[in-house]
C-alpha cells in the first residue's frame, strides 16, 4: 500500500515529464551527450590532442579527419567528444557543491532565523551584487587555469542563489503547522531540519541542481573562450578560444560550428529539463494536467 | 463535570509583548491570569488577533513569554533548561488548527506516530512500536487499523487527520493537551465527531485541554468553562452555561449576539456595539481596551484599567460598569 | 418569474485517473427578489455550480449537460463577449474574502467604477456619483475611494467586493461564501449589511455557504448539495423544522448552537465520497443510518414530497411526481 | 514613499561599496603565489627587479598597512599605473566607459522592450501554440553564450555577406565628423549590440512570462473577469502594472548577471569598451588594470541597483505610502 503511494507517485511524475515536451527532449539530448562522454574512448579517431601531419593543419573535413583539423592538425572530432567530458564534469561536480553548500546555508539561515541569518543573507546579498563573470574572471586569472580552479571559481560565485532558494522554502515550511507541531512533540534543531525540513526541500534542490549545471556549463565556456579554461583539458571553449586567437575563424568554419553547436545543445537540453521539472513542481501543474 | 481540584496548571500575568515600528510595543497577551484543574477543559473565546494563539504558544514555550509564570505542577516552565522543556513536552501537548499542514506530508500515518514513540524513546523494539501504535489507532477511531496504517495525509479527509493528530498526541500520555481550533477547518459533519473524541479523552485518562477557538457554539459543547478574550486580554471568565446564559461585560454580550443562528424565524439582530467598522482601539494605554467600541463607556473606562469583579462563584468580569461599582461610578 | 432556471447541470473533471464529476444532474431556480442558499460541505459540488453560471469552469473542467436559463435564454450558448456583457452587469459575485480579490496597485474608487465604465457607462461624473453612493450604502465613506485595498481590513475589502458587485445593479448576485473566513462581529455586520442590501434593492441573490447558521439567516430556500448532486431544496423554514432527506437532518443534528438548552449533537460517521471513485447507488449511503439495499445500488431520482425536493430511496415510493 | 526608504537603500549601497573595495583588495593579494610573480612570469626578470617593484608598488609593507594606503589612494581617485598602458588605470577607464554605456543601453533599451512585449504575450496565452513558441526560442536564445552569438554573427554578416565590419568601433583613419561619423558607429555597433540583444532577451521574455503567469493566477484577475472587464483591459490595465513590479526587482538582480554578455560581445568584436579592455587586462595580466575595471563594473551594479529600489519604491504603492494593512 505504502509502496504503491509512493509508487504512483513516482509514476506520475515520470508521466507528466515526457508528456512534457521540453522535458522530453531535453532527456533525448542530455542521454546523447551521456552516451557521448561515456563512450569517448571509443568513438574518437585519434587521441584528441595529438598533433598531426603538418601538412593537414586546418584541414577541411575528410574521410581522416571527419570534421576537419585544427591549427594544430589536432583532430576536430576527438576533440568534441571529449569536450563533452569536461562540461559534464565540470557541471556535475559543480552543481553538486553548489546545491549542497548552498542547501546547508539555506537551512541554517532559514531555521535559525534571528542573527545567525541576518549574517548570512547580508553575505549572500553581498555575493549576488558582485558582477559575476567579471568576478569568474579575476579569481580564475588570480588562481591559475586548471579545472579544479573552474570547478571553484564558479562555484563560489554560484551557490548564493541556491542559499537564498532554500532559505525562502524553508522560511515558508518554518511556519506551517507540521514543523511547530514536531517541535511541540519534543523534536530537537537537529531532527527538525533533517526529519522535517530537508525532506520538503529535495524537490527544490533536484530542479535548483538542473539549473546550476545549465549555468556551469555556461560558465565554464565563457572563461575557456576567454582563455581561461584548462589549457592541457581540451573543453569546448578552449577550442573556440585557439580558433577565435587563431584568426583562422573566417576560414575554417568546421572548427567553429561543431563546439558552439555542442554548447548550445547541452545547456539548452538541461534548461529545457529544469523548466519541466519547475513546471511539474509548480503547484497546481499537477491537476490543471488532469493527474 | 469530571474536573478535580487538582491543579495542573497555574498561569500567573503572562504577557507577550511584540515590538513594533518606532518603539511601540503590540501588547498581544497582556496579564494573563488562570488556572486549570486535571479533566478541566477551559475554552478561550475571541476574534482573530486577540492573543489566544500568542498565548497558547507562550504558554507551551513554543515562544518566549515577555513576562509572567507558568506553573505546571508547581514548576515555573519559563525557567527550565531546554532539555529540561523538551523532557517536559511530553506532558503538555497541542493539537493545530490546520490537519493538512500539520502532519508533514511525506510521512504515513504508522510512520508519523513512530517518529514521536522515537523521539521520547518509548519503546524499545519496532513490535513494541507496531503495538502502541495500533492501541492508539484504535483509540481515536482510525479503524480498521490496517485500512489507515500505511496511508498518506494526502490520501486522508481532515477529520481523519485531526484524529492522526490526537492520536500522535496521546502516545506520549500527556496530561494537558492546548487544541488550537481544531475544528475549525473541517467540515461540519465531521466535527462533532472530532469534538466528541475529545471529551471522550478527557474522560478516560483526566487530561485537561484549554480549548482555543472563535466559535462560541463549540466551545459550548466541549469546555467546563470559558474565557473572553479581547485584545490580549480575559475580559471575562466563568462556567461556560453561566457566561452564555448570564453575559456580564458587554463585549461578551456583543460577541453573543452577533452569533447567528440555524434558525430561519429567528429575528435580526442589532449589534450593542458603538462604532460599526472599526475593530482598533484608540487607546493604547491606560483604559479599557473596548472602550471606543462600548456603548456605555464612561471617562473612568478610558482613563484606567478596570479590575475583576466576582459576580457569582467562580465567575468574573473586567468592566467598571458591573456589581457594586455600577452604582458608585454612574 | 424565475430569474434563473439551471436544469441538469452537469460538470465533469477528466483527470488521468478518470472522470469526476463534480456537479451531477443539478435543478434549482430562483425567483425574482428572491434568495436560495445553497449548502454544503467542501467539495460538495457548491462552488463549481457558481462558477458555470458565469461561464468560469475552466480545464480540466467541462460542462457537459444541461442549461443554465438566465431571463429565459440559455446562456450556455453565449459567446465569450455575450458572457463578458453578462458579468457584472447581470450576473455579478462576491466571493470569500481573499486577502488579494482587489487589485493591489488600484485605487479601491477605481475598482468599483470599473464596472460601470466596461458596461459602457461613459459620464465620468455620473460614475463618481455612483460610486459614492455605493460606497456609503455598504458603510465605507466615500472619501476613502482614494485609498489602496491594503489600507483596508478584511472586513472593509469585502464591503469593497459587495459594493462593486452590487453598483451594476445586476439581476442576480452570487454570494460565494460571503463572509467565511471573518470575525464573528464583522461577520454579523455582513450579514445585516446584507439584509439591508436585500430590502433596498430587492436583490435576488443564490447563496452558497457550508454554514447552516448564515443559510439560515439569510435565504428564503435552500437546496442542501452532496457529493455532486442537490439531495434536497425546501423552503427554508420547512428544511430546518422538517428535514426528509437523512443527510440534512444529520447536518442539522450535528450543528452546536449557542442558544436553547444544550443539547448532545450526533456526528456523521465516515467521510464524503470520493468523485473519482463514486458509490453505485446514493452518494450518502455509506454514512447513512437508514440506508436499504437498494440505497447501495441504485442512484436514487429525484421526488416531491410536501414541497421537498429530494433525492431518497426512502420515499420514492410515496413520490408526487418527479421532477 | 519616505526619506527612510531611500536613506535605508543608500547605507545599505555604501555598505556593499566598501565590502567590495575589501574584497577588490583581498582577492588580489591573498591568492596563492606572489602578485609580483604572476605579472611578470618571464623568469629572466631577476630577483632584483622584482624587489624594486615590489617596494614600488608598496607589496614589501604588511598587509594593513598596504590596506590603508590602497584606500587612501582609491579615495582620491588613484587606481595605479597599467603596466600594458604605461598609463594612470582610471585615465584608461575613463576613456571606455562612454562606449560601453552606449553598446548596452542601445542593447538592453531594444531587449527590454521587445522581451517584455513577447514574454507577455506568451503569459497572457499561457499554454497556447504561440506561448510553447515564444518559450522554446526564448529557451534556446538563453541557452546560447553571448560569444557564441557573437561569433555566428561575426561569421555570418561580417565574413561571409560582408554588410557590418568586423569589429573596432569606427572605420580606422576615415576622418569622419559629425553625423557621417555616427552612422559609422552605428553601423560597427549593429553586430555586438545584436549579439547582446539576442542573449539578454530570452531571459527577459522567460521572466516576464512567469510573473505574468502568477499575475494571472491571481484573485484579483477573476475578480475583474466577473465583473465583465474586456481581456484586453486585463491585460493591460490588471495584469501588465502588477507583472512590472517584480520585473523591476529581477532586472535590479539580473545587473550583476548581465556584465558578462558585455564582456563576451566586446571581446569578439573588438569593441574598445570596458568588456575588451578587462579581456585585454587578463590576457596581458595587469593586475592593476584587472582590479581597477572590476572596481567599476561593481560600482557600477551597486549604482543600478540602488535606482531600481528607487523605481521599485515610486511604482509600487504599497512602498510609496509606506503603510501597513489596517487590522481587521
Amino acid at each position: 500500500m505504502r509502496d504503491s503511494y509512493k509508487l504512483t507517485k513516482i509514476k506520475d511524475f515520470f508521466a507528466m515529464f515526457f508528456s512534457h515536451r521540453m522535458g522530453k527532449w531535453g532527456f533525448i539530448i542530455f542521454c546523447f551527450f551521456i552516451f557521448i562522454a561515456l563512450f569517448a574512448p571509443l568513438l574518437r579517431t585519434v587521441a584528441p590532442d595529438a598533433s598531426g601531419d603538418v601538412s593537414r593543419i586546418l584541414q577541411s573535413p575528410d574521410k581522416i579527419s571527419w570534421l576537419g583539423t585544427d591549427d594544430l592538425a589536432r583532430d576536430i572530432w576527438s576533440q568534441v567528444i571529449y569536450g563533452s567530458r569536461v562540461s559534464l564534469t565540470i557541471g556535475f561536480v559543480t552543481a553538486f557543491i553548489t546545491v549542497i553548500s548552498g542547501t546547508f546555508v539555506g537551512i541554517v539561515a532559514g531555521f535559525k532565523g534571528g542573527k545567525v541569518d541576518e549574517i548570512l543573507m547580508r553575505i549572500v546579498d553581498f555575493f549576488m551584487m558582485l558582477p559575476h563573470l567579471p568576478l569568474m574572471i579575476v579569481l580564475a586569472a588570480v588562481m591559475g587555469a586548471s579545472i579544479w580552479n573552474i570547478v571553484i571559481v564558479i562555484s563560489i560565485v554560484s551557490w548564493p542563489s541556491t542559499a537564498r532558494l532554500v532559505r525562502s522554502q524553508v522560511l515558508s515550511l518554518k511556519e506551517s503547522a507540521f514543523v511547530e507541531a514536531a517541535r511541540c512533540l519534543g523534536a530537537g534543531d537537529a531532527t527538525m531540519m533533517t526529519k522535517e525540513i530537508l525532506p520538503n526541500v529535495i524537490p527544490v534542490m533536484f530542479a535548483q541542481a538542473v539549473l546550476m549545471v545549465t549555468e556551469t556549463i555556461y560558465s565554464e565556456s565563457v572563461l575557456s573562450f576567454l582563455g581561461l579554461g584548462d589549457p592541457t583539458k581540451i573543453s569546448w571553449g578552449t577550442m573556440l578560444h585557439f580558433c577565435f586567437e587563431s584568426g583562422a575563424m573566417s576560414r575554417s568554419p568546421w572548427w567553429v560550428f561543431p563546439p558552439v553547436i555542442c554548447i548550445v545543445a547541452l545547456i539548452i537540453s538541461f534548461s529545457f529539463l529544469g523548466t519541466s521539472i519547475s513546471d511539474i513542481l509548480t503547484p497546481g501543474y499537477k491537476e490543471t494536467m488532469g493527474y | 463535570m469530571s474536573a478535580s481540584n487538582e491543579l495542573v496548571l497555574k498561569v500567573r500575568n503572562l504577557k507577550k509583548y511584540f515590538p513594533l515600528k518606532k518603539g511601540q510595543v503590540l501588547k498581544a497577551v497582556d496579564d494573563i491570569s488562570f488556572d486549570i484543574n486535571k479533566g478541566e477543559i477551559l475554552g478561550f473565546v475571541g476574534e482573530s488577533g486577540c492573543g489566544k494563539s500568542t498565548m497558547s504558544r507562550s504558554i507551551l514555550q513554543l515562544i518566549k513569554p515577555t513576562g509572567g509564570k507558568i506553573l505546571h505542577h508547581g514548576d515555573d516552565l519559563t525557567t527550565l533548561t531546554a532539555p529540561e522543556l523538551r523532557k517536559r513536552r511530553r506532558e503538555m501537548q497541542m493539537i493545530f488548527q490546520d490537519p493538512f499542514g500539520s502532519i508533514n506530508p511525506r510521512r504515513s500515518v504508522s510512520e508519523t506516530i513512530r517518529m514521536v514513540l522515537a523521539i521520547h524513546k518509548i519503546c524499545t523494539n519496532r513490535e513494541e512500536e507496531d503495538k502502541v501504535i495500533t492501541n492508539i489507532l484504535k483509540e481515536v477511531g482510525l479503524t480498521p487499523v490496517e485500512t489507515y496504517w500505511d496511508k498518506y495525509p494526502a490520501m486522508m479527509s481532515g477529520g481523519q487527520l485531526q484524529r492522526v493528530s490526537m492520536a500522535r498526541v496521546l502516545v506520549l500520555q500527556p496530561d494537558f493537551i492546548i487544541a488550537d481550533e481544531p475544528v475549525s477547518m473541517l467540515d461540519v459533519s465531521v466535527r462533532i465527531g472530532v469534538l466528541d473524541l475529545l471529551l471522550k479523552m478527557r474522560e478516560l485518562h483526566d487530561i485537561s485541554f484549554i480549548y482555543i477557538t472563535h466559535d462560541l457554539a463549540t466551545a459550548r459543547y466541549v469546555c467546563d468553562r470559558m474565557a473572553i478574550m479581547y485584545m490580549g486580554r480575559i475580559v471575562e471568565i466563568g462556567p461556560a452555561e453561566e457566561i452564555l446564559q448570564n453575559p456580564q461585560h458587554p463585549y461578551t454580550k456583543a460577541l453573543i449576539a452577533a452569533v447567528p443562528e440555524p434558525n430561519p424565524e429567528d429575528d435580526d439582530v442589532e449589534l450593542p456595539l458603538k462604532d460599526s467598522t472599526s475593530g482598533v482601539s484608540g487607546t493604547e494605554e491606560g483604559g479599557c481596551r473596548f472602550f471606543p467600541r462600548c456603548p456605555y463607556g464612561k471617562d473612568i473606562c478610558e482613563k484606567s484599567v478596570p479590575d475583576f469583579t466576582n459576580i457569582a462563584e467562580n465567575h468574573k468580569a473586567a468592566c467598571f460598569l458591573l456589581g457594586d461599582k455600577v452604582k458608585t461610578i454612574v | 418569474m424565475a430569474i434563473l432556471e439551471v436544469k441538469d447541470l452537469c460538470v465533469d473533471y477528466e483527470t488521468k485517473k478518470g472522470t469526476a464529476r463534480a456537479v451531477n444532474h443539478v435543478n434549482f431556480s430562483i425567483n425574482k427578489g428572491e434568495t436560495l442558499g445553497l449548502i454544503g460541505e467542501s467539495g460538495c459540488g457548491k462552488t463549481t455550480t457558481a462558477m458555470s453560471l458565469l461561464g468560469f469552469v475552466s480545464p480540466p473542467g467541462r460542462i457537459t449537460g444541461g442549461s443554465v436559463i438566465f431571463k429565459g435564454e440559455d446562456i450556455r450558448n453565449y459567446n465569450d463577449e455575450q458572457m463578458r456583457k453578462l458579468r457584472g452587469a447581470s450576473i455579478s459575485i462576491v466571493r470569500q474574502e481573499a486577502q488579494n480579490a482587489l487589485n493591489p496597485v488600484l485605487r479601491v474608487g477605481d475598482q468599483i467604477g470599473e464596472v460601470l465604465r466596461e458596461h459602457g457607462e461613459k459620464n465620468n461624473k455620473l460614475i463618481e456619483e455612483r460610486i459614492d453612493y455605493q460606497l456609503e450604502m455598504v458603510g465605507i465613506s466615500p472619501k476613502r475611494k482614494k485609498s489602496y485595498p491594503f489600507e483596508f481590513s478584511g472586513g472593509m475589502r469585502q464591503r469593497v467586493m459587495i459594493a462593486l458587485a452590487a453598483i451594476a445593479e445586476p439581476d442576480l448576485m452570487i454570494l460565494d461564501e460571503p463572509i467565511t473566513g471573518l470575525d464573528v462581529i464583522v461577520q454579523r455586520q455582513l450579514i445585516n449589511l446584507l439584509a439591508e442590501l436585500r430590502a433596498k434593492m430587492g436583490l435576488t441573490a443564490l447563496l452558497i455557504s457550508h454554514d447552516l447558521s448564515v443559510i439560515a439567516e439569510m435565504s428564503d430556500r435552500v437546496a442542501v448539495m452532496y457529493g455532486g448532486y442537490i439531495a434536497e431544496e425546501a423552503d427554508v423554514v420547512s428544511l430546518y423544522k422538517n428535514s426528509k432527506h437523512p443527510y440534512s437532518s444529520a447536518l442539522i443534528e450535528s450543528y452546536p448552537r449557542i442558544r436553547g438548552e444544550k443539547k448532545t449533537l450526533k456526528s456523521i460517521p465516515g467521510a464524503p465520497p470520493k468523485l473519482l471513485t463514486p458509490p453505485d447507488g446514493c452518494m450518502f449511503a455509506d454514512r447513512c443510518q437508514k440506508a436499504k439495499d437498494i440505497c447501495f445500488k441504485q442512484v436514487p431520482e429525484s421526488v416531491v414530497v410536501d414541497g421537498h425536493r429530494l433525492r431518497c430511496h426512502l420515499y420514492s415510493g410515496n413520490s408526487k411526481g418527479g421532477v | 514613499m519616505g526619506i527612510n526608504y531611500i536613506v535605508k537603500k543608500l547605507i545599505a549601497s555604501l555598505l556593499t561599496l566598501f565590502a567590495i573595495t575589501f574584497v577588490n583588495f583581498a582577492i588580489f593579494r591573498l591568492a596563492p603565489g606572489d602578485p609580483v610573480r604572476m605579472m611578470f612570469r618571464d623568469p629572466r626578470i631577476s630577483i632584483e627587479t622584482i624587489e624594486k617593484m615590489r617596494v614600488e608598488y608598496g607589496l614589501d609593507k604588511p598587509m594593513v598597512g598596504q590596506y590603508f594606503s590602497y584606500m587612501k589612494n582609491l579615495c582620491k581617485g588613484d587606481l595605479g599605473i597599467s603596466f600594458w598602458q604605461k598609463k594612470p588605470v582610471e585615465e584608461v577607464i575613463a576613456e571606455r566607459i562612454p562606449r560601453t554605456l552606449l553598446l548596452i543601453g542601445t542593447s538592453l533599451i531594444i531587449a527590454v522592450i521587445l522581451g517584455t512585449l513577447l514574454g507577455a504575450i506568451a503569459g497572457w496565452k499561457g499554454g497556447s501554440k504561440t506561448d510553447s513558441a515564444i518559450m522554446s526560442i526564448s529557451m534556446t536564445l538563453y541557452s546560447v553564450p553571448s560569444f557564441a552569438f557573437g561569433i555566428l554573427l561575426m561569421l555570418a554578416f561580417a565574413y561571409h555577406l560582408a554588410i557590418f565590419p568586423l569589429g573596432g568601433i569606427e572605420t580606422p583613419a576615415s576622418g569622419y565628423h559629425g553625423f557621417r561619423k555616427a552612422m559609422d558607429v552605428a553601423h560597427h555597433m549593429v553586430l555586438p549590440a545584436f549579439s547582446i540583444v539576442l542573449w539578454y532577451i530570452g531571459q527577459y521574455i522567460i521572466i516576464t512570462r512567469s510573473s505574468m503567469k502568477e499575475v494571472l493566477s491571481q484573485p484579483y484577475i477573476m475578480t475583474a473577469r466577473s465583473k465583465g472587464v474586456r481581456e484586453k483591459k486585463i491585460l493591460t490595465r490588471h495584469a501588465l502594472r502588477n507583472a512590472f513590479l517584480p520585473l523591476i526587482t529581477i532586472t535590479g538582480v539580473n545587473i550583476a548577471f548581465m556584465t558578462g554578455g558585455i564582456i563576451e560581445a566586446e571581446t569578439v568584436f573588438s569593441w574598445p569598451g570596458l568588456g575588451r579592455l578587462f579581456y585585454d587586462a587578463v590576457m596581458k595580466r595587469d593586475y592593476p588594470l584587472l582590479q581597477g575595471c572590476f572596481l567599476v563594473f561593481s560600482v557600477a551594479v551597486i549604482v543600478l541597483n540602488f535606482v531600481v529600489d528607487i523605481i521599485y519604491g515610486k511604482v509600487d504603492p504599497r512602498v510609496k505610502i509606506g503603510g501597513k494593512a489596517a487590522d481587521a
